[in-house]
C-alpha cells in the first residue's frame, strides 16, 4: 500500500447523493443505535455527519421487550429492544424537529405489524418538514400472517414497500432495508426495487442466540436476537457485493459491523454509495464523525478525490486502476 | 463539539491500580471529567485494548475526582472483577490507555434544607457515596452512613465513611465484621433515630428493593442509584430500562443510563424489574413477561 | 453461579451416544478444520476426543483454490480452501486406516458435485472398516444445476441425502450438515431427516467477503468465502435452537465458534447432543481435548453428572432445574 | 501426548524486547522447543490475549535457541510490524504471556559433504540463517552471506554475518548500506567465485524466485524458506498452500507449513504462486487462475 498519501486529504470531497438527496459525507448513523441523535451531541455534530437515521417508529407507543436487551458476543452483540419507542405523534412532535433545527439530514426510519401501518406510518412522515429520506425496516413480524418477518419474503417485503412507497412524495428516497437471513438476497432485493424502492440498506441484524450460565436458558428476555457488529461485517459485504453485482445501478447503503475508515471504504468498493455506523457507536459515540475522517485519508491514499470514485470497484477487474476504471465505466 | 455539562470523551491514561479487600482501586487520568462530576455520576470505559472482542464499555461509579494536580485531571473508580472487562481492567498497569466517557447519568439530588441524611451502600456501592456525603456536608446536612456486604473483604471504605459522617453502622451476611445479616437489620433504628427526611442507597437492586421500603415507612424520601446491563451508556440503545412510574402516574420503560442511574425509590416498580408490567405504556395487549 | 463444584468433576461421565453410537466424549473436530487427524497428535489423542471428523473428501483428488485462501476477520475467518484433497481412493487408503488404527473414532465427510458423487462416495465409504459415522457435506455447488449448492434448497439437500443414505449400512448414523445461509433451516432440516438421515450438523460456515486493502478486489482467491470462528456462535446456536425447537428428538451436533467448555454448554442447552471444535482449533490445537476438559467442568460445576442431563434444558421452563425437568421429560 | 520430534504447545513467558533498526527482537522463555529446533523451523505464536477479536496465530522463524540457563529453554525471534498482530506483539513487556507452538515445519536440508555454501536472505530473513551457518560451519561448510534489504534500517544482523561467516555481501535499494540493488547485483559473481554447490535462501518470494533461478544458472541447488499467509501453521487448515513438483515431476498444491517452509527452489513454481496452474493434481478443467 502506498505509504504518504497520494494526494491531500482535504482535497477529498466527502459529499455524495443518494438518489437525489445530497449527504455532506457518505457515514451516517444506524437506526436503532443513535436514538433520535439528541443523545449524540456531545460527541459529535449532528448536522456535520453523512445522516442522522433514527430510530425505527411505530404508529403507537411501544414499551419493547423485557430486560436482558442484550449479551456482548465476540466482536459483537445480541440485542432485542422491541423497537421500543414514542410513537410517530411523539417522535413527529419532539424528536424530528431538533434534527431539523439542528440542521441534520433526517433519515426516518418506519417499522409496522402490517401493511396499514407502514401505509399510515409513510403517509405521516412524507408530510413532515426536513426529512431527508425515509428507511423502511421490514425486519418486523407480519401480524397478519403468523409473524413471519416481511424482509423473508419477497412477495411481502414488496408489499410494505409499495404501501410506504405510495406516501412518501417522489422527491423523498425510500431505502428498503433488508435483512441478511434469506437463502437469496438478491430475489428480495429485486422485488423491492420493483415495487418502488429508491434504494436498499443493507443489513439489518442477522438472527441469534445466547444461553445464560445460570439459568442455562437464552439469555435475552425476547429469547432470540439481532446479532450486530463487526463479527458481521464479512457478512454484510457478501450482502452488498452479491447485490450490487446484480443491480450495479440500485443505489445501496452499506450497512454491519463499520469500525474504521477503512471498513467504509470496503463497502463503497464492494458497491454502497453511503454506510452506517451501528453497534461501533456504543464503543464510540464519536464514531460516525471519526469512520468519515479516516474515510477520508483512505481516499487520499489512494489518490481518490471522492467517494464515488471507488464506489463498486471491486467488481472490476483487478488490473485497472479505480481512477480509470471509473473514468471508463 | 462537546455540550456545556454534557459527558466528555477523553483518552485515559492509567495513574495508578491498588486492591483494596476484593476491589480494585482505578485512577485514571481523564482530563476534564472532574469539572462536570457531580455525585452519583458514572463513567463509561473501554476495555481489552486495540482489535479486542469485547465491543461495549463497562460503566462504573465514580469514587472521586481531581479537577487538576500534576498530572491534569483524574477520576477515580472502585470495581470487583465480574467478568472478563473487569478482568482485563484488573490488569492494567500504569501508563496504559482506554477511552473514557463522563460524566454520565443523572446524579443524586440534594436537599434544599440542611437536614439528616442517610447513605446506604452494598459493596462497592459505597464508592459514589463519599463525594455525595462531601456535598451534603457542605449544606450542613448530618450524614449517617450504612454499609453492608456479604464479608469483610467486600466492604469498601469503612474507615473514611468513619472520617465522613456522623455515623456508621456495618453490616456483613457472615458477620465478619459489623452486624450480622443485611443493612436492613439496621436501617429502621437508624432512621427512626436520625429522624432523616432522605435515604441515598447505591447497591444490588435487592438491597435498593429494601432500602426504598424501609424509607417510605418512615416517611422518607428515597433515592437510588440502580445497576442495570448497558450496552451504550449514553442514551442511544434503549438496553438499560426498567420500569419506572412517571409524574402523572403512568409506567414507563426508562433508561437507567440518562433517566437514571439515580431514580426516586417510590418511582420505581422493584418486584417488576426485568419485565414489562402490563400498565406500562406501550405494553403488549398479552404481556410481555419474563 | 455456584462456585464450588456441585459434585466432582470425575463423577461426570461426558461418553455420549449419538444415534446408536457411543463417543467418550462429546466434543470432536470439524470437518477441514482437523484434516484426517495426524496433524493434531502432537497437541492432543486422537483416540481420546470425541471423534475425528475429517475433511470433506470427493471422488476425485482436488487442487482447491488459489491463494489467498484466508482472511482473518474480527473473531473469525474467511476461508476459501475449495475442498483441495486427495480424493476418496487416497483418503481410504492412507488416511482412514491410520485413524482406526490409533483407535480414534472416524466421522468421514463426504461432498460431492452431483447426486451420483453422493451416492458413489457413500457405497465406498459405507463398506470401509472403522467408520463410526458419516457427515454429509451439503453446502456444495450442484453442478448439474447452475452451480445452486444443495444444502441451500430443502428438495435439492433431500435428494442428496438419500442418494448417500443409501449406501451406507443402516448401523452407520448419516449426519447431515446444514448451512445457516437459508430463509427457514427447519425446513430444511426436516428435509432431510425425511430422506433419512440420523442426524444434523449444524452449523457450516456463513457465506462473507473481505476487500483487500491494496488492490481494493476481494481478498480471497475464490471471492466470497465462509465464516467461521466465535463470530458466527450466537448464530449458530440459533439454528441449533430453532431445529431442536421443531424436532426435538433429532441428534444434532453443534458446531459455530465453539472455544471454551462453556460455549459447547451453550450448544447442548440449546438442543445438541455433541458439538464440534473448528476454527478454535488453528487457534488452539488442543482446543477439542481442552474444550471437554473444561466442558467437565461446567457440567459438575451444575451438578449435571452427564451431558445429557443439559441437552435441550433451555427450552424448558427458567424455573425447572435441569435435573429434575430431565428425570420427568 | 505430544510426539518425540514433533512441535510442542508451550506457555511462553517474555523475556525480553528489543527494537533493532526497523525491526523488533522478542525472546520468550518457552521450554522445550530449543531441544527440538533445527535451522529453518519456525513458532507459531498466539496474539491480542485473552478475548481478543485476532482468532489466528503469527508465524515466525526462529532466530536463535538457549536450551536452558536459568530461565528456562528461550526462543527468539526478530520480526516487523505489519499489521495489527505484530503491533500487538510490539508492545509486548516483560513477564507477559502467550501461548507457543514450534518448531514446526520441515527445515533446511544440510549438504553431506563439507561444501562451500551461500546464505542470501532479505530482510529479517537472516534470522534463520544464522542458526543453518552455525550447523554448516560445524560440518565444516564455508559460509558466505548475502544480507539484501530496502534499507539499512530494514537489515537484520550484518555484524553478526560478519562474525559467522567467510564473506558478507550487503545490498540495500536505497544504497544506504553496501551495494545499491538488489541481492541478485551479487550473487552471480559470489557463486562463480565460491563454487558454492549450495544456496540457502529466506525473503520475499520475489527474491527467493530470483535466487532460485540464479542458482539454476549456475547449477546449485537452492533450499529456499518460503511465507505463505497461515491460519494454522500445523498442517491441519490448507490455507498455506503453494504449487510444487513432486518426485514424480506432478505440480501439487502444498501446505508450506508442514511440507515447508523450505522448498528446493527448482521445485516451487514460482511464476505461479497465487494461482492453481492447470497441469496441477486436480486441477479445475478450466483452470482456475486468480
Ligand atoms: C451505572 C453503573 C455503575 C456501576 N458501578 C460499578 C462500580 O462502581 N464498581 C463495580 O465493580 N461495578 C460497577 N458496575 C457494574 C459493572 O459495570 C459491571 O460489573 C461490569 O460491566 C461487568 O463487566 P464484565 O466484562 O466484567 O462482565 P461481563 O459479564 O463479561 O460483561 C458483559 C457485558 O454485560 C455488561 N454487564 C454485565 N454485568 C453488568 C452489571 N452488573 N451492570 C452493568 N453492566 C453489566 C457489561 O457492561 C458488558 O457489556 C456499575 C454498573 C452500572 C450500570
Ligand atoms: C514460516 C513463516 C515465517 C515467518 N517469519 C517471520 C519473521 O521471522 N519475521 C517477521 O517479521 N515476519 C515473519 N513472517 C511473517 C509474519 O508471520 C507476518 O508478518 C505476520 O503474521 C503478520 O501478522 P499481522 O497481524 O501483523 O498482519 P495482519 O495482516 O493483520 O495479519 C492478518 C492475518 O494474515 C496472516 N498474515 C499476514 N501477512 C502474513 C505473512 N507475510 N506471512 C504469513 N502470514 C501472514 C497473519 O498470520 C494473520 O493470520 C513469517 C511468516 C511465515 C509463514
Ligand atoms: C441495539 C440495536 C438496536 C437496533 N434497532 C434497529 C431498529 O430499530 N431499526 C432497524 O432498522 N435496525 C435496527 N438495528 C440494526 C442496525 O441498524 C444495523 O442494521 C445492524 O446493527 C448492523 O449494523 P452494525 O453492525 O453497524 O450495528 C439495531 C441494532 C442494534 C445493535
Ligand atoms: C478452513 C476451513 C475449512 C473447512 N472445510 C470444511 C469442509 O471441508 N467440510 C465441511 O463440512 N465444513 C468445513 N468447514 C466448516 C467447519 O467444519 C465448521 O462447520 C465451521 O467452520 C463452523 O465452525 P467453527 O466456527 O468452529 O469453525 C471448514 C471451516 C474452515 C475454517
Ligand atoms: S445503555 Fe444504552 S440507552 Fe442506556
Ligand atoms: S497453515 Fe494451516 S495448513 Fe498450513
Amino acid at each position: 500500500m502506498r505509504h504518504d498519501p497520494a494526494i491531500d486529504p482535504v482535497d477529498v470531497d466527502l459529499s455524495v447523493e443518494l438518489a437525489g438527496v445530497g449527504f455532506p459525507t457518505p457515514v451516517m448513523t444506524a437506526s436503532g443505535c443513535a436514538a433520535a441523535g439528541r443523545e449524540l451531541a456531545p460527541f459529535l455534530n449532528v448536522a456535520a455527519i453523512g445522516g442522522v437515521v433514527t430510530k425505527s417508529v411505530m404508529l403507537d407507543a411501544r414499551s419493547g421487550r423485557p430486560t436482558p436487551r442484550m449479551v456482548e458476543t465476540p466482536s459483537g452483540m445480541l440485542n432485542s429492544i422491541g423497537l421500543q419507542g414514542p410513537g410517530i405523534d411523539a417522535f413527529l412532535a419532539r424528536d424530528l424537529p431538533w434534527l431539523v433545527q439542528q440542521g441534520a439530514r433526517p433519515v426516518v426510519s418506519i417499522a409496522g405489524g402490517s401493511l396499514g401501518e407502514y401505509a399510515e406510518l409513510a403517509r405521516r412522515v412524507g408530510v413532515a418538514p426536513g426529512v431527508a429520506a425515509v428507511e423502511v425496516n421490514i425486519s418486523c413480524p407480519n401480524v397478519e400472517n403468523r409473524g413471519l418477518v416481511f424482509a423473508c419474503d419477497p412477495f411481502q417485503a414488496a408489499r410494505v414497500i409499495s404501501a410506504a412507497r405510495r406516501g412518501i412524495p417522489k422527491d423523498i428516497p425510500v431505502l428498503a432495508k433488508l435483512s441478511p437471513d434469506v437463502t437469496d438476497i438478491v430475489t428480495v432485493a429485486e422485488a423491492v426495487m420493483e415495487a418502488g424502492a429508491t434504494g436498499l440498506s443493507m443489513i439489518n441484524t442477522t438472527l441469534g442466540l445466547s444461553i445464560d450460565p445460570v439459568t442455562l436458558r437464552p439469555t435475552l428476555g425476547g429469547v432470540t436476537g439481532g446479532l450486530s457488529g463487526p463479527a458481521i461485517r464479512p457478512l454484510a459485504l457478501r450482502c452488498v457485493w452479491q447485490v450490487h453485482a446484480a443491480m450495479p445501478d440500485v443505489p445501496v447503503v452499506g450497512i454491519g459491523g463499520i469500525r474504521t475508515g477503512f471498513d467504509a471504504l470496503e463497502f463503497l468498493a464492494a458497491g454502497a454509495s453511503a454506510v452506517q455506523v451501528g453497534t461501533v457507536t456504543f464503543h464510540d459515540p464519536s464514531s460516525p464523525a471519526r469512520v468519515a475522517d479516516e474515510l477520508r485519508a483512505e481516499l487520499a491514499l489512494r489518490g481518490a478525490v471522492s467517494p464515488g470514485e471507488v464506489v463498486g470497484v471491486a467488481h472490476r477487474p483487478a488490473d485497472t486502476p479505480a481512477r480509470r476504471a471509473e473514468a471508463t465505466a | 463539539m462537546t455540550a456545556a455539562y454534557g459527558p466528555l470523551q477523553v483518552d485515559g491514561r492509567v495513574l495508578s491500580t491498588e486492591r483494596v479487600g476484593d476491589y480494585h482501586h482505578l485512577t485514571l487520568v481523564a482530563p476534564g471529567i472532574a469539572e462536570r462530576t457531580r455525585p452519583g455520576s458514572f463513567v463509561a470505559l473501554t476495555v481489552g485494548g486495540d482489535h479486542t472482542g469485547m465491543l461495549l464499555r463497562r460503566s462504573f461509579s465514580i469514587y472521586r475526582t481531581r479537577s487538576s494536580g500534576v498530572y491534569g485531571g483524574t477520576v477515580e473508580v472502585v470495581f470487583a472483577v465480574a467478568g472478563k472487562g473487569t478482568e482485563w481492567l484488573a490488569g492494567l498497569r500504569g501508563g496504559d490507555t482506554l477511552d473514557v466517557i463522563g460524566p454520565l447519568g443523572r446524579p443524586f439530588t440534594l436537599p434544599r434544607q440542611p437536614v439528616p441524611c442517610v447513605l446506604v451502600s452494598g459493596g462497592y456501592g459505597t464508592a459514589p457515596l463519599f463525594g455525595l456525603a462531601d456535598r451534603l456536608r457542605e449544606r450542613g446536612c448530618a450524614v449517617h452512613m450504612v454499609l453492608g456486604a456479604a464479608t469483610e473483604r467486600r466492604l469498601f471504605g469503612v474507615l473514611e465513611a468513619r472520617r465522613s459522617s456522623q455515623s456508621v453502622d456495618v453490616t456483613t451476611d457472615d458477620g465478619s465484621l459489623g452486624v450480622r445479616g443485611q443493612v436492613t437489620a439496621v436501617l429502621p433504628d437508624l432512621l427512626a433515630r436520625s429522624g432523616a427526611p432522605v435515604v441515598y442507597a447505591c447497591g444490588p437492586m435487592g438491597m435498593l428493593r429494601a432500602v426504598a421500603a424501609a424509607a417510605d415507612q418512615h416517611g422518607a424520601w428515597s433515592q437510588c442509584a440502580v445497576e442495570e446491563a448497558m450496552a451504550c451508556g449514553v442514551g442511544v440503545c434503549m438496553t438499560c430500562v426498567l420500569p419506572v412510574r412517571d409524574d402523572e402516574g403512568l409506567v414507563r420503560m426508562v433508561r437507567s443510563c440518562t433517566d437514571g442511574p439515580v431514580f426516586r425509590g417510590d418511582r420505581v416498580l422493584w418486584d417488576e424489574v426485568g419485565t414489562v408490567p402490563e400498565e406500562t405504556v406501550g405494553a403488549p395487549r398479552t404481556g410481555a413477561r419474563r
